[in-house]
């Protein structure tokens, strides 16, 4: 009962997130960075440049997100494994 | 004894999603990514030779640590790696509606010092302004200066405070974790203002920033305190004889 | 100077790419899913619903992306390190 | 002869530059991704019908298999992730303007055998359409027999008679994940012809959804050729006495 309470409450507050940043005029979940630090920017007369690598196109960030969490992922998977090997006491039993 | 608990709990959510709704009602939230063309040139020079000693100390220190330890190369590359991942991450903010990233740096200067934290988080940051489209190449000092310097040298000095004032690992790497995310946001914070200000407004500027991204960066401080806790128990436990950065020695 | 031909010309090819899609009237680098098979399904009368947790809402696509390549690629180097060890013999000298 | 080679590998870029442009002048490309809404539901049940049997036989198999072996597991969770990596990746396609998406299920059905390949598909798929908007619940079994089974069987199936003909393995492998991620897609354009054609134009449709993924398509393939072919001399160089999938026995 009390974990159902918790479940709701999560969904409840991620969906109030969602609804609350629609209701000012923002898009859904949009990233803190770009669409803040613009307007911030432009009050005080700074306009934002694109970067140098523009990868905010379509699929492209995906890609790149994706990219460089897996081959990050990897790294540490193989590292992890290097220096936490598993006791072999337990596996042996 | 249950029910106060739990009516504890519920009055907790509800100041946390008061704030929360505050917050985002006064404006929209902040983060450690500084996009170029928003410091003017002056600053991004500035930032950049306030920086650039730390990163040299930070690559001769790699130098000469690993010679000493064979377990030293891989650390950097276990943690770099796990640091590059969390400071990646949007983590979608319940209330707030946006997404905010964490830091990282907090348990990279626990686990290897402050200066080579500096060096981690300028590659991480260098990697996210070519390719992930955050931040920029001229801004980079800045942000090398929030999350890196900052960042890293409160997450540091908070923990070996903590650990002298007698408290335990996990405690003392909890404070280190949440103070690094918040020192980084509140060093942005800062920066921002001191180059964009108009002359009359310095401190209201920076608390309404402060106040911008307490919805985001309170719930993501406190999820990094929980994982900087949770990786140096885990160390603790399987390497006991750990002796890096801030668990070096008495420590 | 075949190798800067090489890298001229991959350059030229994916900004090609770019533009092309811009002067067709697609957002550069679009998925081939979502822009495509909406059009085409259109055609035959079909609308695509949205998918049942509609994730593609500002950054949230990226977290998920990120998240689970990250995930994937700490499984994959973990193993990747207990399948394939490094050869011992190589390393001693 | 240099100046033969060179004149004939700019030739040959020409011939895929055209290619590229003339597709993806013709009508977009598709993806192996059907969404939720496009099929009847008719056809999406039908489809699950299809696969079902193939996912029961794929689990029972992976049971039976790693009491026998004990590197059975862990090959399954490595060639799974690479697997799950390759199909996810949106790759920008030059020339095409759009990215599209490997399928990863040749090398898994060489490596582990194509019933095993279903059950990876099928997982991949199935976290695919819930968490990263690609593909729908309903449209699955149509998704997972266009990857899962035409591309583990065929996959599985070029392996072995390319092998069986003499070829080295490397050429198998590379056919092998070549054909496999051609097949998947020529499914996919199959399936949505037959669910959705006006009665007179069923070959036509599905030559137009054919030319339709060949700019993306093409050098996608010739890529995961190369990647399959990697994997399988990796695996022969570092292994010798790997026996799974279709590197079973004699083969």
């Amino acid at each position: 009962m009390n974990r159902l309470k918790t479940v709701l409450f999560i969904m409840f507050s991620f969906a109030a997130g969602g609804l609350f940043s629609l209701a000012m005029g923002k898009e859904k979940w949009s990233g803190v960075d770009e669409a803040v630090l613009e307007k911030f920017a432009e009050e005080a007369g700074r306009v934002p440049l694109e970067p140098v690598f523009n990868t905010d196109q379509g699929d492209l960030l995906l890609f790149f997100f994706f990219l460089f969490g897996s081959l990050a992922g990897f790294i540490a998977g193989y590292l992890f494994r290097e220096l936490f090997p598993p006791k072999k006491e337990k596996k042996g039993k | 004894m249950e029910a106060v608990a739990i009516r504890m709990n519920i009055s907790l959510r509800f100041v946390f999603a008061f704030l929360f709704f505050v917050g985002a009602f006064y404006t929209d939230a902040f983060a450690m990514h500084i996009a170029d063309g928003i410091l003017p040139a002056g600053w991004c020079a500035f930032w950049w030779v306030v920086v650039l000693p730390f990163i040299v100390a930070g690559i001769s220190k790699i130098k000469n640590e690993s010679k000493k330890d064979k377990t030293f190369k891989p650390f950097i590359g276990l943690i770099g790696a796990a640091a590059f991942i969390i400071s990646c991450l949007p983590v979608p903010v319940p209330f707030a509606g946006v997404t905010s990233h964490p830091v990282g740096v907090g348990i990279a200067a626990i686990i290897l010092g402050p200066l080579i934290a500096v060096v981690i988080a300028s590659v991480t940051l260098t990697l996210q302004a070519l390719f992930l489209a955050h931040g920029g190449l001229g801004t980079l000092g800045a942000d090398i200066f929030s999350m890196g310097v900052v960042g890293g040298f409160l997450g540091y000095g908070i923990f070996v405070a903590v650990r002298r004032l007698g408290f335990s690992w996990v405690t003392a790497a909890f404070l280190a974790g949440l103070l690094s995310d918040w020192g980084t946001y509140a060093s942005t914070s800062a920066l921002l203002t001191l180059a964009l200000h108009e002359v009359d407004s310095l401190l209201p500027m920076f608390a309404s920033l402060v106040i911008a991204f307490s919805p985001t960066q309170i719930p993501l401080g406190i999820m990094e305190g929980f994982i900087s806790a949770f990786a140096i128990r885990f160390i603790k436990n399987r390497m006991p004889e750990f002796s890096l950065g801030a668990m070096k020695g008495k420590l």
